[in-house]
């Protein structure tokens, strides 16, 4: 009985909805932190932070956005790369106006413009469901791809339709642009995701996210106890896409430093989903196993080869790397459709009840 | 230690057919160098393919997974990717060679010291095609009047000639029709020459990559469009773009700015020490000398022109970044320098100065005759004298939009 | 103001009353486009209809059976015979899906089931670029004996282009969709089928093979996969960047409802004509590429007024 | 008369169900179904019935429950390892609790999916259709509006003809009274009953109405938190002084009312 | 909990009878071609348990959805707390006091026991997006205090041990039960059951009778209940509305309507 909660009892409900009642899960938790903010700056090197740390962290933040609406609300979406994408060009025309300003607040500020687009978006929802809803999505993907090359503006008039992340700075450290250094911007990235994923887990444990969970489940039932159903989608739709418009803004500002409106593409969005799934539905701890899978994995497939000194064709490498990543997928949804927030709640209790199966 | 050269190049994905010729040129030419001369200078080259898929994230993870085992040079082989890699470059010096593509302004060396985009900015690739239709019509001033219909990519990439060929419109007086692709609608592209056929240009230009191309060709010939009025960018003059399309494709146009077929020596020492001994990955060794390939190649010519350089102004072997982007800065291909590397006329002459690291060179026109392309004019100028002003100008706008940008500080020679 | 309004509101009109030839090859490449993206909404039309499952992988079924077929060509094997065995590639495939993805995917909720068939699309993606490299092919349209040729049709002062391959793609689907839409209508198994959709659960308790019937229509839709990989192919090439037009197919579904062949037909054409129309008549003035998204603001539109499209099931609501 | 004395149409031999690969909710279940025979399973809400129904037709695969131990015999054969649609073709039909009739079909098209197995013809199955619309004449009003529409009763009714469209030999019927008027749950077990004389159709019925259950019933089988704990033939069941108790709400003074619960509850307790 | 049974007086309850809480008038309602209710009158009286019978099919359902704004009838109206209404909508009526139970159970599946209560109090909770973020603080405070009254019905209703199991694994009679306590924790004045006791046996439909008892009594709760199981009804409800395809055919006290011959035709079958 390796995972014994026994003896810790609970005497308070406010002890009771902590989010960690168990004790062996805040020394987990803590052990995680430890790790994240010492030992990966002191131990790591820099293409570890910038192409496995810094966008597991930008793309676990985009999941937990996504994994709100569609995980929390039940409101599939398609449009997350485009979310994304507002965010980025909101944050890029915001440096364009106050240059001077913190860049991590502006970054912070981007997110409201993409959750007013996602408000927009979201209006469809009162009357639109299921697949049929992800089709809007599909609109907004789509649209917001074209605007993001037609509207010069947007990408103040670059002849190459691109946008340039200029050198920003906050606290006097240098945060964007290519003098940044791989460690600051990690730590931005790292400060940021753990605020808003404090802030997120805050509101899926109060009434916003049980009425979110309400409409997901049975929402004839939830209206009829009363939860307005436009009002709470189109609140799903705004925070998810404030989370999403926050991970794309960081994603160009602190990991690639440029980017184009393909850069938001719909493989985007289908990449988000993938993390919010694999990691489970309705499970920000989710959010990030997923992300690090779906992430990571494929970085993984690829360096295998040559570390094992086998001279395959980069080309050849892709290929197998699809098609084990595909592959994987349909084993792990076949494993546990509920992704590994369960598979790791099943192991939990595994351990509980350990060495006896049951 | 050997000369690292990783390729940034995609095999995979919707841009695949044109981008796999390419990674066989490029991979194919120094490949041979190493067999044939055992490297450069006698070190040989360490080559690394990386998938990029032509997706900008990819491309960027493939940058930052080989920065750190002593990269010379990247080759990013997509504007997208090579947007994101130009402000990355000063920092880690690494020099880019974007050959033929990019950003247009990176031509200006004093602003992008680490950036080479040789031989031709799209900028001259557009004024070319200008240039070309007014030869065609009898002299620039018979161009006023006309309809030029331009349809491109929706992106960076296609987007990218616009201001030139506005500027040009303005200067001469026809009228540029814009027909976008969106990227997504690539192989569906009927509305666009149903346009085309409602507005009935005198002359249609491309800017098509992947599979726009073919499909492009394709709806040309449908609507009937005269091919011979038909001119693409150099990237839309692969093989297998205007192949697909048969008997109907004759007569389409494309630029380019060096030799196609194997006829050269350096190509018959690929076909010899490489693809004979089964080193190359290309499908069938009919594939060697398509022009696509021989993009490849001479984007490999330029790579090695420019380590040979550096080691001999360095003196050492064994050069790094630094040397090859100065080994960039100095390159000088002469005629006899051609000649000693098998490729006599294959291209023409190139020189690379700090101020300018495009160079404005000469191009053709090739025209497809339903089997393999045929040179259809005189190597010919661009208009060097209406891009040159625009780049400094899109320098400068560059600069400012991106302050506070490096000061250069790499010392000319 | 007024300009604009002229611009928005009659222009358009008058354009094509003056070329009466341009508008009719404007509906003509509309209805053959439309007729297109129908041919691969009814390959998820098939599917949706049998198990509730949204089979993204149809996109790229359609390019792998193409690249089977030209690969196969070229390879040496007669084009017909090529024909013939891709047809039990399909079937291999189905059968395959049906076995390793489905079957043990049985009852779960449909977003696990449209992520599993997400997976098979990178499985395939891979799988296809393995064997058969990721160069564009040519399609064998004349060894398959596919007319090639166009008609021109001298009417209203001018030309109207038709081309046969297109006409032969009208008809083909036309042939296909009824075929399809007699076998599932009204039969034993077409009432199987939706009972499978609703429940999996029940429709195992009243004896429904779902096996059986997954593996029926996952080799229906790989035919029709197939048929629509020849037609595309003839218009461009056949690479991997057609699964990107398959995405084209989703406001059609949506549009016509998930459930019904003859609305994928319907719209199909919606789609396709209202696209073209709109991009050409209406989409310059805002800098033209709007067909990207033109299509699925289309299906919005009439999802708006009926939210399981113009022939999909009634959404129940009930407590 | 036990239940041994006819040859056993269906057998459990000692099942193990875990759900979730952790839970384990039935703990060694056994019982019979004679040829002909009518067999109730009765026990509190979560007490396993239903889940023993489910590892019988083997619905347990799509919650994602095992069975883990034991046997099922079907007429002699084992069948744990068949696949739902083999059973229903050897007779064996299940009717789901909850309803769980086909939405968007109609109440015909239900009933015809009910006989998806059979292969002895159309004219056969138009008068089974027939026969059930018999027994259900609401079911005939109705038979044109979509089964997701309809009432609970009327979706009961549908989910119950459905079943007897596939002429099964065992029918395993999870509380086929709920939500049902008295009058119909009278009328559906004599429809039962009438089968079980009239076609020798056996019976497995899961059952909260204890009452009418061992009216009709020929033996029971109490189960308890995933055990049997008590079985018999349906009189000796019904004259136990525990179930008459707790399972047909009789005390010596004959029914109580409801009103009176409460107070009785309460002393209950307080014992 | 001040649930503690006060003896009762006489066994009489103490009722306000007179005062009319509800009150259809002529509600008809169509689908197609079902005439689901036709011209419907009755009314609900405060502090009373109302039973609704009838045959499957009758009708009794689509009343409870009318009555709480979920179907809206073609013809009629409602009077609500004294406000007479043309239709009524879900949020209006959740929000005044109308608390109700499903058929065909209506649970949030993928939500605990407690998650399912504790939404119940969603229109009681007002703190805004702002606070819920910080949480600490106003938001923290009203969720313990909702808690504190959540764990309260939990404990009422004894369903203390699958507080934190997921709804969708409960057996179904468990389901019913948190579908009450969810109910409850809205507090209404106007209480819809829709056959609270289905599915359950008798030991369960006892507890559930004395928890609706005890609901009515303590908190003065007004409760509408379908229920097909006869005795329930008859010893429960202070007054019955007995309704056949769609029409009304009887209304009045159990000890009247189980007599009247319209009923025992088309629903007791036998006098009760
Ligand atoms: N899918 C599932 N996953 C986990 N546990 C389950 C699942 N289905 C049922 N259970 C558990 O199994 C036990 C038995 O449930 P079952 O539905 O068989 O009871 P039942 O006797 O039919 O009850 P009822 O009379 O309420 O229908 C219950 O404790 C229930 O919580
Ligand atoms: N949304 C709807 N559309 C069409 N018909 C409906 C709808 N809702 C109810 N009906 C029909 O109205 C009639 C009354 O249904 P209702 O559900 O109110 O019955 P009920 O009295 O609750 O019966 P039961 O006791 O079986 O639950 C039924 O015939 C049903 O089919
Ligand atoms: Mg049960
Ligand atoms: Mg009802």
């Amino acid at each position: 009985m390796l995972y014994r909660e026994t003896g810790q009892f609970r005497t308070s409900y406010a002890a009771d909805q902590a989010i960690f009642p168990l004790r062996q899960d805040r020394i987990g938790l803590a052990a995680i932190a430890l790790v994240a903010a010492l030992a990966v700056p002191l131990l790591a090197d820099d293409f570890f932070i910038n192409t496995i740390m810094i966008p597991f962290l930008i793309f676990a933040l985009a999941s937990i956005g996504l994994n709100l609406l569609t995980g929390y609300a039940g409101l599939l979406s398609l449009g997350t790369g485009a979310f994304m994408g507002v965010g980025a060009y909101a944050c890029y025309k915001l440096t364009t106006f106050f240059p001077e300003v913190n860049v991590l607040l502006l970054i912070l500020l981007s997110g409201f413009f993409s959750a007013g687009i996602g408000f927009v978006f979201g209006l469809p929802s009162l009357r639109i469901k299921g697949f049929y809803l992800a089709v809007a999505t599909l609109a907004a993907q789509f649209f917001l791809d074209w605007c993001f090359n037609r509207i010069g503006w947007l990408y103040n008039y670059n002849a190459s339709g691109a946008i340039e992340v200029p050198t920003r700075e906050a606290f006097g450290i240098v945060l964007t642009g290519p003098t940044a250094t791989p460690l600051a911007r990690y730590m931005a990235v790292l400060a940021l995701v753990v605020l808003m994923t404090w802030l997120a887990s805050n509101l899926v444990r109060g009434r916003i996210g049980r009425s979110w969970m309400m409409v997901r489940d049975m929402d004839i039932a939830a209206e009829l106890m009363g939860i307005r159903l436009l009002r709470t989608k189109l609140l799903a739709f705004a925070v998810s896409s404030f989370y999403c418009g926050v991970a794309g803004a960081m994603m160009v500002f602190l990991w690639l430093g440029a980017a184009e409106a393909s850069s938001f593409g719909i493989n985007v969005s289908f990449q988000v989903l993938f993390m919010v799934i694999i990691g489970g539905l309705g499970s920000l701890l989710g959010s990030f196993m997923g992300a690090a899978f779906i992430w990571i994995l494929p970085i993984v497939i690829r360096a295998v080869p040559a570390t094992l000194g086998l001279d395959i064709g980069a080309a050849t490498v892709e290929h197998v790397s699809f098609m084990l990543v595909g592959g994987l997928i349909i084993f792990i949804l076949i494993a546990e459709p509920h992704g590994f927030a369960r598979l790791w709640q099943v192991a939990k209790q595994k351990m509980r009840t350990w060495p006896f199966p049951y | 230690a050997d000369l690292y050269v990783p390729l940034l190049t995609y095999r995979t994905g919707a841009y695949a057919g044109s981008g796999i010729p390419i990674a066989d040129g490029m991979h194919d030419y120094l490949a041979m160098l190493n067999e044939r001369d055992g490297g450069i200078g006698g070190v040989r080259i360490a080559i690394e393919e990386c998938e990029t898929g032509y997706d900008a994230q990819k491309g960027v993870e493939c940058y930052e997974s080989t920065k750190g085992k002593g990269a010379l040079v990247y080759n990013p082989y997509s504007t997208g990717i090579t947007l994101q890699l130009i402000p990355k470059a000063s920092v880690d010096k690494i020099p880019v060679l974007s050959m033929a593509y990019g950003l247009s302004a990176a031509a200006e060396g004093e602003t992008f010291p680490w950036i080479f985009n040789p031989p031709d900015t799209y900028w001259d690739g557009a004024s070319a095609i200008i240039r070309y239709i007014a030869d065609q019509e009898g002299g620039l001033d018979a161009l006023k009047g006309k309809k030029i219909g331009y349809i491109y990519l929706d992106a960076g990439y296609g987007r990218e000639p616009i201001p030139l060929l506005e500027q040009l419109a303005q200067n001469y007086g026809y009228e540029l029709v814009q027909y976008p692709v969106p990227g997504n609608q690539m192989q569906n592209q009927s509305s666009q020459w149903l346009n085309v056929r409602r507005d009935r240009p005198d002359y249609m230009v491309m800017w098509g990559w992947g599979a726009m191309n073919p499909t492009a060709v394709k709806e040309a010939a449908k609507i009937r469009f005269p091919m011979e009025k038909f001119i693409g960018v150099w990237w839309a003059g692969g093989d297998d773009d205007a192949r697909p399309a048969g008997e109907g494709a004759k007569g389409y146009k494309t630029l380019n700015f060096h030799g196609v077929g194997a006829d050269y020596g350096a190509i018959q020492d690929i076909l010899e020490h490489v693809v004979k001994k089964g080193q190359s990955k290309v499908a069938s060794p009919d594939k060697v000398g398509e022009n696509l390939y021989n993009r490849g190649v001479m984007n490999s010519v330029f790579i090695a022109e420019a380590i040979r350089t550096a080691q001999e102004l360095t003196g050492k072997k064994e050069v790094d970044a630094v040397d090859v982007r100065r080994g960039f800065e100095n390159l000088n291909i002469t005629e006899a320098r051609l000649k000693e590397i098998g490729l006599e006329g294959f291209m023409k002459p190139l020189e690379i100065t700090c101020e300018d690291h495009s160079g404005h060179n000469p191009v053709y026109v090739q025209q497809w005759n339903g089997q393999r392309w045929e040179p259809a004019s005189e190597w010919f100028e661009p208009m060097t004298d209406v891009v040159r002003p625009l780049l400094e100008q899109a320098a400068r706008d560059y600069v400012q939009a991106n302050q506070p940008w490096p000061e250069r500080a790499e010392p000319c020679g | 103001m007024g300009e604009i309004l002229y611009l928005i509101l009659i222009d358009p009109f008058v354009q094509m009353a003056e070329l009466p030839d341009f508008f009719l090859q404007v509906l003509w490449e509309g209805f053959v486009s439309g007729i297109l993206y129908a041919l691969i909404a009814l390959g998820f039309v098939l599917i949706f209809k049998a198990s509730g499952v949204f089979n993204f992988a149809q996109g790229i079924m359609v390019v792998f059976a193409a690249l089977s077929l030209v690969g196969l060509y070229e390879a040496g094997v007669p084009a017909f015979l090529a024909l013939a065995l891709c047809v039990l590639i399909m079937l291999g495939l189905a059968l395959g899906v049906e076995r390793l993805v489905l079957r043990p995917l049985v009852n779960q909720p449909d977003i696990i089931l449209f992520m599993a068939t997400i997976g098979l699309t990178y499985f395939l993606i891979g799988l296809g670029e393995f064997i058969f490299g990721g160069e564009p092919k040519v399609m064998i349209t004349e060894e398959l004996l596919l007319p090639t040729g166009s008609y021109a049709w001298e009417v209203m002062g001018g030309l109207v282009i038709f081309q046969q391959i297109d006409i032969a793609a009208a008809v083909i689907a036309v042939v296909l969709m009824t075929a399809l839409g007699l076998f599932f209508q009204n039969t034993r198994i077409g009432r199987a089928l939706r009972a499978v959709a609703d429940d999996h659960q029940a429709a195992l308790s009243v004896g429904i093979s779902l096996n059986q019937i997954w593996a029926i229509v996952w080799f229906a839709a790989g035919i029709v996969a197939l048929a629509t990989g020849i037609m595309w192919g003839a218009r461009s090439d056949v690479s991997f960047a057609l699964q990107i037009v398959a995405l084209k197919a989703l406001p059609v579904l949506v549009l016509g409802g998930l459930t019904s062949v003859p609305g994928a037909i319907v719209g199909g054409l919606i789609i396709g004509v209202g696209e073209k129309i709109g991009e050409i008549y209406w989409g310059s003035m805002i800098g033209g590429g709007i067909e990207g998204w033109l299509a699925y603001f289309i299906a919005l539109a009439f999802l708006l007024v009926r939210p399981q499209g113009l022939f999909g099931e009634r959404i129940i609501e009930r407590v | 008369m036990s239940a041994t004395s006819a040859s056993p149409i269906l057998e459990v031999n000692n099942i193990e169900v875990v759900y979730d690969h952790v839970i384990l909710v039935l703990k060694g279940v056994s019982l019979t179904v004679p040829e002909g025979g009518i067999v109730a399973l009765l026990g509190a809400n979560g007490a396993g019935k239903t889940t023993t129904l489910k590892a019988v037709s083997n619905l347990l695969g799509a919650e994602r429950g095992e069975v883990t131990k034991g046997s099922i015999l079907l007429g002699g054969d084992e069948v744990q390892s068949l696949d739902p649609n083999e059973l229903v073709r050897r007779g064996c039909i299940q009717v789901m609790e909850g309803r769980h009739c086909f939405g968007h079909l109609t109440v015909e098209e239900n009933l015809l999916t009910g006989a998806f197995t059979r292969k002895d013809g159309a004219a056969a199955i138009r008068a089974d259709l027939e026969m059930v619309y018999g027994y259900f004449p609401r079911l005939r009003e109705r038979r044109r509006s979509l089964a997701g529409y309809t009432s609970g009763g009327e979706q009961q009714m549908c989910a119950i003809g459905r079943a007897l469209m596939a002429r099964p030999r065992v029918i395993l019927l999870d509380e086929p009274s709920m939500g049902l008027a008295p009058q119909l749950v009278e009328e559906i077990f004599e429809i039962v009953a009438q089968l079980n004389r009239e076609s020798g159709v056996s019976l497995l019925l899961a059952e909260q109405n204890t009452n009418i259950a061992l009216r009709y019933a020929t033996y029971g089988y109490i189960l308890e938190n995933g055990r049997v704990v008590l079985d018999g033939d349906a009189a000796s069941l019904g004259s136990n002084e525990d179930v008459k108790e707790f399972y047909l709400g009789m005390s010596s003074s004959g029914r109580r009312s409801f009103r009176d619960i409460k107070s009785y509850k309460r002393r209950k307790r307080w014992l | 909990m001040g649930l503690m049974t006060l003896e009762r007086p006489g066994g009489k309850r103490r009722r306000h009878l007179d005062e009319v809480l509800l009150a259809l008038e002529g509600v008809s309602l169509r689908f197609g071609g079902v005439n689901a209710l036709s011209d419907i009158s009755f009314d609900i009286r405060k502090g009373e348990i109302r039973a609704i019978i009838g045959p499957n099919g009758a009708g009794k359902s689509s009343m409870l959805n009318v009555i709480n704004g979920f179907y809206q009838p073609q013809e009629g109206t409602i009077r609500w707390k004294g406000r007479e209404r043309r239709r009524m909508n879900p949020y209006l009526a959740a929000s005044t006091g109308i608390g109700r139970t499903f058929q065909n159970i209506a649970l949030f599946k993928g939500m605990s026991t407690l998650d399912n209560v504790m939404s119940g109090r969603a229109l009681k909770m007002r703190r805004g997006l702002f606070w819920q973020l910080v949480w600490i603080g106003p938001a923290r405070r009203e969720e313990i205090e909702h808690r504190r009254r959540v764990e309260e019905i939990i404990d009422f209703l004894e369903i203390e041990h699958i507080r934190r199991t997921p709804v969708g694994k409960l057996p179904y009679g468990l389901q019913k039960r948190v579908e009450l306590a969810r109910a409850l924790a809205m507090e209404p004045e106007l209480l819809l059951l829709d056959e609270p006791m289905a599915g359950m046996n008798l030991e369960e439909k006892e507890d559930m009778a004395r928890f609706i008892l005890e609901v009515n009594e303590q908190f003065g709760t007004t409760i509408a209940l379908i229920e097909h199981d006869i005795g329930v009804v008859m010893d429960l409800s202070d007054r019955i509305v007995v309704l056949d395809y769609g029409r009304m055919i009887a209304d009045g006290t159990p000890q009247k309507v189980r007599r009247e011959q319209a009923v025992i035709d088309a629903y007791l079958g036998v006098a009760h």
